[in-house]
């Protein structure tokens, strides 16, 4: 028989956890998203230095604010989904095409007969259809997501070609129109989408049953499977959930430009996977964080703004663009082991 | 095309004016500019010409703000431009319907908006609208084709067409007056491929239409630039058996029509030089004059440029005009 | 301190006060350690103790921050694993380390291939390879088979043929027995036997103390990264002071005592279970209380059929009834919601979300359990992991801890610990205690006799016949898919299994004689 | 199970461990190849059935191969190259860039005026040159695969656009623009050096230890770590490789193009890792072969050509693409499942 009650007091335990518990991998997460704000704060600074006349001006400020959270929103609203998807294990190269797909399918004259609650639920219910072939696909027919998702991709780029015989297809909804173009409370409406999407998902991955399988899916599928989850099913409905999202997006970017085409939200998947990965969600699964999600996308809007606001040609931005995400990434990793050495010490 | 960047120094494509009484000089105004950033010679061409343009002006300050790859990056930058409070805005669009909402909100804040290329759908978003005709383009194509097969005799011509870009309206609107015209003449297009406005895509679709079409009387590519692509691939399929319409009328295109050693015999217009011009007329909107060759005291509202066709007997008029 | 069984070979490797820390963790906290030529150098410890840290310093793994290092005379500073390599230690680590997707020819050789301009010798490095493996007892393994399709057993011999590739001096061996059977741990020791005598010195892992009995001649005990006893003889000190070392504390390595109550009804009935090329016509029951424990070699089918009742495969024929009512075949759902649970065999791989806290490992079975409206109850979820965490001892206590800072036998627990919450009734356990020291494995044993006790249906497999007859009420052997014997586990003895285990194999080797 | 001793191993074996000792999937690749066969032979009939008049020409059959060949020449180099990358464990989105760029600096005026030598030369080193600057922000740097090329793809296009002021720059080298134009033996150049790529990277894969060490880092990369190889160099050399294989092909595009400009190989990344994928090589790394990414790349050049003799639409194409791509794998999956029963009872 064993005698245990001799050792092990946990008295002894407790000094060693007190001092060590921030610097459990817990809260990496945090760790990352400080460093984002930190090359948040830089860009911004840049572009003070770089433009006082503009910065001198309040109401321009302002303004410019709402304009960089504007060129956020859709592609924000298309991030959380592929968040999920990437933290799943997954990755959906479709969510261009399906917002491109949702968006002319809920534009045409037919449609948009039904006024704007037709458009919105034919865009949200293309976006999920979508999205349940690519789960279909992938967790039923086995196929790898890359190869699944970039497939629905040149599908459905090709059926919204053909849906709208490649015209622009304008929007005749004032109410769908005037999504983009009002405020409330003077923030922008697109501003408030993006606040509840990114809310919600944060929600549903930190505080929901379906947010853990999506971590234990995504970390450790033979675990997940054997610890009793429906890791098929599960992974349809990321992949549904995706095109939700894409979904949402179509609806705000037809807003926006007043119209939709089949060429719409061109390559939205890179930017929508860079800024995922930027803000700390492992491309392999098993970890990830909305906000640091969010602030990849707005890292990235700050960006195009600076170059606009500077006048940089497009090919300059490029250049210097690609230097950014490198720099970026490397000051989060800096920071990571600065920081944690610092704390060491103290 | 060519391969020096486009010094301004002898551009034929600038209006230096000297024998213009709207030359003189007027109210200081600021132009702002703005075009998508195509990596494409013909909208390079257009951002180098309204840049040029601008420079002989003493009264005007240039301001240029470069849209990014899609429609909100350009509505994104156009609101920086906004805020630097310009006289007059000349806008190549994406897509006129996407930025149709900009060039309504600039019109109501009094700012006067010239529409380069593409069209908003809206009249009260545009103070001014100048822009080629790409339904005319296919048009020109067609009706070279048509008489150039009538002229040979060829009842029932095997024609080819290498389209541009193929989500893009405009290449609907190119390929729908080249069927249209075809159509009049009792002829249809055998095969059509999509590139995508480069050389490389063009020499791709061209080997493949070329091996789809073992035999072929006509060829009508949009776009010169893919163009370059589209020789390389029928000069290495080693086929010279038809004849060959270009699309925009870049400078080697216009060289080569001109040289007559290859299937391209002609090229139809749709020149960048009407930046140049929507610079000069955005000034004289800023400014309040007219044209001086109108009698109305302002500048008109709409400017379509006709699609003319070059050939090898126009093609030395046109070669200063080669992009 | 050298006891006088040890011979008076030169001394090779030197250790003194050597430390290792990882953020939050002292691993290493004052070594001492002192290696011969030619003799099998035992390291004992509890897990966690930092016998797999201690290694990784020597094989250029990780740098010690602390401390000095010998070998051979001078002193040793490996940047990385290659320059230990080249001074000549060569290491077997505790997680495998061979490439699927290369053959057993080209794992053996991984990053020292023969080569001419770059080009592999494909010959050469073959023919060496068949040297090697034959010299191990496994000519029969073809050198440009892929490793992938070796089992476990297979895959530990290439790890040796990797070691053996090397001209090393010193062979370390971390927990080499852990996935082999009996036959194979003999095997193992000949090989060990004829390293040491050539003068290779052989440092020694295992939580098997007979093992070490058998095989080592000096043990040095590690307890929370100090030595805390140095050159003991192997054979001759007592288990007890061995023990007490590890622990600090005396405890004996038995098992409790089994259980007096009857067995209750019928919890889990199979019927003529079979998968191709697995296992056959199984047909078993366990009732509630009721520990049944499956012997058998490695490669008998055992995992396979574990995962099929648990519904993680699809039966080809058979089926499995829980509490009177049919199983849906291939659903672990329905196996999750009948109330079995499944502690699998490779917990890393097969069981734990390893960056994820532990409490969450805890709970990935329930954790819907503890939700409302879909919402999660973190603080029920942490509250009861930590009732789990106290139960099992789990070192550390912190719940909120990532599983991947744990050593082996704490992943277990958690493990085990997983279905200790919610209403598991029956209990299927692939190989619980592998890699698992003495101290957790009493406790381990403990708390499956406490689960019975309270009802619950244990079905448990072992490669220690020692452990299934000492745990089980009844025991099942397997050989090659099928079951061969049945009986209480009273009427069976060690020797007894064993030559029901093997008897295929000597079959066998009968044939081909 | 059946009775071992009717198969007669050989003296050395033990039969009950033959059962027992491995599962016979070594053989898989090999399948899969066969299974892309299968598809290319199916595009074939397709090909014969919808157009009989042009495949009764047997010239025109003989040239179409060659068409088909030269198309998927290009993209086939740089798939080489990718295969080598992914099997590694990276991902390698630059490489449309990268064609770009070398192909854009290589025709610049002062280059083209050191004649063909300096423009092989030029393409080449650029290509070798981003490829090592990848490298080194993903070994040293420790920056994830995709962000890492991701940046360098929008920086390579950016410096493209500025050395080429977005016109597209036309080779005036006779020499180089023969390659695309000339045949030796009735076979053209360009399928020669596609050739020369592919045997190059399978010796390089399967005989060389630069290639099973890429296996094994792909594989394992603390087993290779532990075994002593130089993990970080050998990630380095690989995008090294890649940069390379995008220097030639480079070469063989703007040959074929007469030309070079800023935009060209527009995502050729997308297809080359698809066609690395439908080739059975595995995303996460560790395994694939060159063998099968010709195949792949073959199968979308075939694809391609059956819509040009066809007329297809884009948009029709575009559809259709998909769908094909979806039931290629799919045929892949099934013939392995079937055909491995299918062994089990022989
Ligand atoms: N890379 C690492 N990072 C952080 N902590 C570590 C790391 N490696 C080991 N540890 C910690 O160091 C201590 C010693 O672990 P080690 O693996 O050496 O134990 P062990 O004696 O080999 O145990 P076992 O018998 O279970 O294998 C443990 O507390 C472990 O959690
Ligand atoms: N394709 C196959 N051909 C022949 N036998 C196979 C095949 N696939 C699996 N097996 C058999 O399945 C069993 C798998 O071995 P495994 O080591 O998992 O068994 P085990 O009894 O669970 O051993 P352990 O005690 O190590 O868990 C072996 O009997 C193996 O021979
Ligand atoms: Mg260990
Ligand atoms: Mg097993």
């Amino acid at each position: 028989m064993t005698t245990t009650q001799t050792a092990a007091p946990p008295a002894n335990e407790k000094p060693a956890e007190t001092r060590s518990w921030w610097r459990d991998d817990a809260s990496e997460p945090l760790r990352r998203n400080l460093a984002l704000f930190a090359v948040l704060i830089l860009l911004i600074i840049i572009g003070i230095a770089t433009r006082p006349d503009l910065y001198s001006d309040s109401t321009w400020v302002r303004n410019n604010i709402f304009t960089i959270l504007e060129l956020a929103s859709v592609i924000g609203v298309v991030t959380v989904g592929m968040t999920f998807v990437i933290i799943g294990g997954g990755i959906d190269l479709s969510v261009g095409a399906i917002v491109a797909l949702a968006g002319v399918w809920s534009t045409t004259l037919a449609t948009q007969s039904y006024g704007a609650g037709g458009m919105i639920f034919c865009a949200l219910a293309v976006g999920i259809g979508v999205g349940v072939v690519n789960g279909i696909l992938i967790a039923y027919g086995r196929l790898v997501a890359f190869i699944a998702t970039l497939a629905i991709l040149v599908a459905a780029r090709g059926l919204a070609a053909q849906i709208s015989g490649k015209q622009t297809q304008v929007s005749t909804n004032t109410f769908i129109n005037d999504i983009a173009a009002n405020d409330l409370l003077g923030i922008p409406l697109l501003v408030y989408i993006l606040a509840a999407v990114v809310a919600a998902g944060w929600v549903l991955l930190n505080r929901t049953t379906f947010g853990r399988r999506t971590v234990a899916v995504g970390g450790n599928v033979e675990a997940a499977r054997l610890a009793g989850i429906n890791v098929k099913r599960h992974t349809l409905l990321l992949y549904a959930l995706s095109g939700l999202c894409c979904g949402i997006a179509a609806i705000m970017l037809t807003s926006q430009a007043t119209s939709a085409q089949a060429a719409m939200a061109n390559l939205y998947e890179l930017d929508a996977i860079a800024a995922a990965i930027i803000g700390g969600t492992l491309l392999s699964g098993g970890r990830g964080t909305i906000i640091g999600s969010l602030l990849g996308v707005i890292v990235f809007a700050t960006i195009t703004n600076l170059f606009a606001i500077n006048n940089l040609s497009t090919e300059v931005q490029n250049m210097v663009k690609g230097g950014i995400i490198v720099a970026a990434v490397l000051v989060q990793q800096f920071r990571y082991k600065s920081l944690s050495q610092l704390f060491n010490r103290a | 095309t060519s391969n020096d960047s486009g010094d301004d120094d002898n551009n034929a494509q600038v209006n230096t004016g000297n024998n213009n009484a709207n030359a003189a000089p007027g109210k200081q105004v600021t132009i702002g500019f703005s075009a998508p950033a195509a990596d494409h010679g013909w909208i390079a061409a257009i951002t180098n010409n309204a840049k040029a343009q601008a420079d002989t002006y003493s009264d005007v300050e240039f301001k240029t703000v470069e849209a990014g790859a899609d429609a909100a990056a350009q509505r994104a930058a156009l609101q920086t431009l906004i805020s630097q409070k310009p006289d007059v805005i000349v806008l190549l669009p994406h897509d006129g319907k996407e930025l149709n909402a900009f060039g309504l909100s600039a019109m109501q804040a009094g700012i006067p908006v010239v529409n380069l290329d593409r069209a908003f759908p809206d009249a009260k978003a545009y103070r001014l609208q100048i822009k080629g005709d790409n339904y005319g383009m296919g048009v020109s194509a067609a009706a070279y084709i048509v008489a150039q097969m009538k002229a040979k005799g060829v009842s029932a011509p095997v024609i080819g067409e290498i389209a541009g870009m193929d989500e893009l309206e405009l290449t609907q609107e190119r390929s729908k007056g080249f069927a249209d015209t075809l159509a009049q003449a009792g002829f249809r297009v055998a095969n059509r491929r999509a590139a995508r406005f480069t050389a490389d895509t063009g020499q791709q679709e061209a080997a493949s239409l070329l091996q789809a079409l073992p035999k072929l009387d006509a060829l009508w590519n949009h776009d010169d630039d893919q163009g370059i692509g589209v020789l390389a691939a029928i000069s290495q399929a080693n086929r010279s058996e038809f004849v060959m319409v270009g699309g925009a009328g870049s400078k080697a295109a216009i060289e080569a029509i001109q040289a007559d050693n290859s299937v391209l015999k002609a090229t139809v217009t749709y020149s960048p030089s009407m930046a140049s011009s929507a610079i000069s007329l955005a000034r004289l909107i800023a400014q309040g004059r007219g044209m001086s060759d109108l009698v109305e005291l302002q500048v008109p509202k709409e400017i379509t440029l006709a699609s003319e066709t070059i050939t090898k007997e126009n093609a030395g008029n046109y070669l200063k005009l080669g992009f | 301190m050298t006891s006088p069984e040890v011979n008076d070979a030169a001394v090779v490797l030197k250790l003194e006060d050597v430390v290792k820390t990882f953020p939050g963790v002292r691993a290493l906290d004052g070594v001492q350690l002192e290696v011969r030529a030619g003799e099998v150098h035992c390291l004992l410890g509890q897990n966690g103790a930092g016998k797999s840290t201690l290694i990784k310093v020597l094989s250029g793994v990780h740098r010690p921050d602390e401390g000095r290092i010998e070998w051979l005379g001078g002193e040793f500073k490996p940047a990385n694993p290659q320059s230990a390599m080249k001074a000549g230690i060569a290491t077997i680590y505790q997680e495998l380390d061979l490439v699927d997707d290369l053959s057993v020819a080209e794992n053996a050789f991984l990053g020292h291939e023969p080569r001419r301009f770059g080009f592999v010798r494909r010959g050469y490095m073959s023919r060496h390879t068949r040297k090697i493996l034959t010299r191990l007892g496994h000519g029969e393994i073809p050198p440009g088979r892929m490793v992938r399709s070796l089992p476990a057993a297979g895959k530990q011999v290439v790890s040796m043929a990797r070691a053996l590739s090397h001209d090393a001096k010193l062979i370390i061996m971390d927990e080499p027995s852990a996935v082999l059977a009996h036959d194979e741990v003999g095997n193992l020791f000949r090989i060990i036997r004829d390293l040491t005598s050539n003068g290779i010195a052989v440092i020694y892992i295992s939580h098997r103390l007979e093992e070490i009995r058998e095989i080592g001649d000096r043990v040095t005990v590690l307890k929370d990264g100090r030595t805390t006893a140095a050159n003991l003889p192997a054979r001759t000190t007592p288990t007890r002071d061995l023990v007490s070392r590890m622990t600090g504390r005396t405890i004996e390595y038995v098992f409790p005592e089994q259980s007096t109550q009857d067995r209750g009804e019928e919890l889990l009935r199979v019927d003529g279970l079979g998968r191709t090329g697995e296992f056959a016509d199984i047909s078993l029951t366990v009732h509630s209380g009721e520990i049944v424990g499956i012997a058998g070699l490695v490669g008998s089918g055992r995992s396979e059929l574990l995962e099929t009742i648990f519904g993680a495969r699809r039966p080809e024929s058979g089926t499995v009834t829980v509490a009177g009512k049919a199983l849906r075949p291939g659903s672990v759902g329905a196996a999750v919601r009948a109330g079995l649970g499944m502690a699998p065999e490779e917990r890393k791989s097969q069981a734990l979300l390893l960056g994820e806290p532990i409490y969450r490992n805890v709970t990935l079975a329930t954790f819907t359990g503890y939700a409302r409206g879909g919402f999660t109850n973190a603080g029920k979820e942490i509250a009861e992991a930590s009732r789990i965490a106290d139960a099992l001892e789990l070192r550390p206590r912190d719940v909120r801890k990532p599983v991947r800072t744990l050593s082996g036998g704490n992943q277990q627990k958690v493990v085990v610990g997983r279905w200790l919450l919610g209403d598991t009734k029956l209990l299927l356990l692939d190989e619980p205690t592998r890699g698992v020291d003495v101290g957790a494995r009493a406790e381990l044993y403990q708390v499956i006799r406490d689960l019975a006790a309270r009802g619950v249906g244990v079905l448990l497999v072992s490669s220690e016949v020692p452990e299934v007859l000492g745990l089980a009420d009844r025991v099942l052997v397997m050989r090659e898919g099928r079951v061969v014997r049945e009986a209480p586990a009273g009427e069976l003895d060690e020797d007894t299994v064993l030559d029901l285990v093997m008897a295929g194999s000597l079959q066998a080797e009968e044939v081909t004689l």
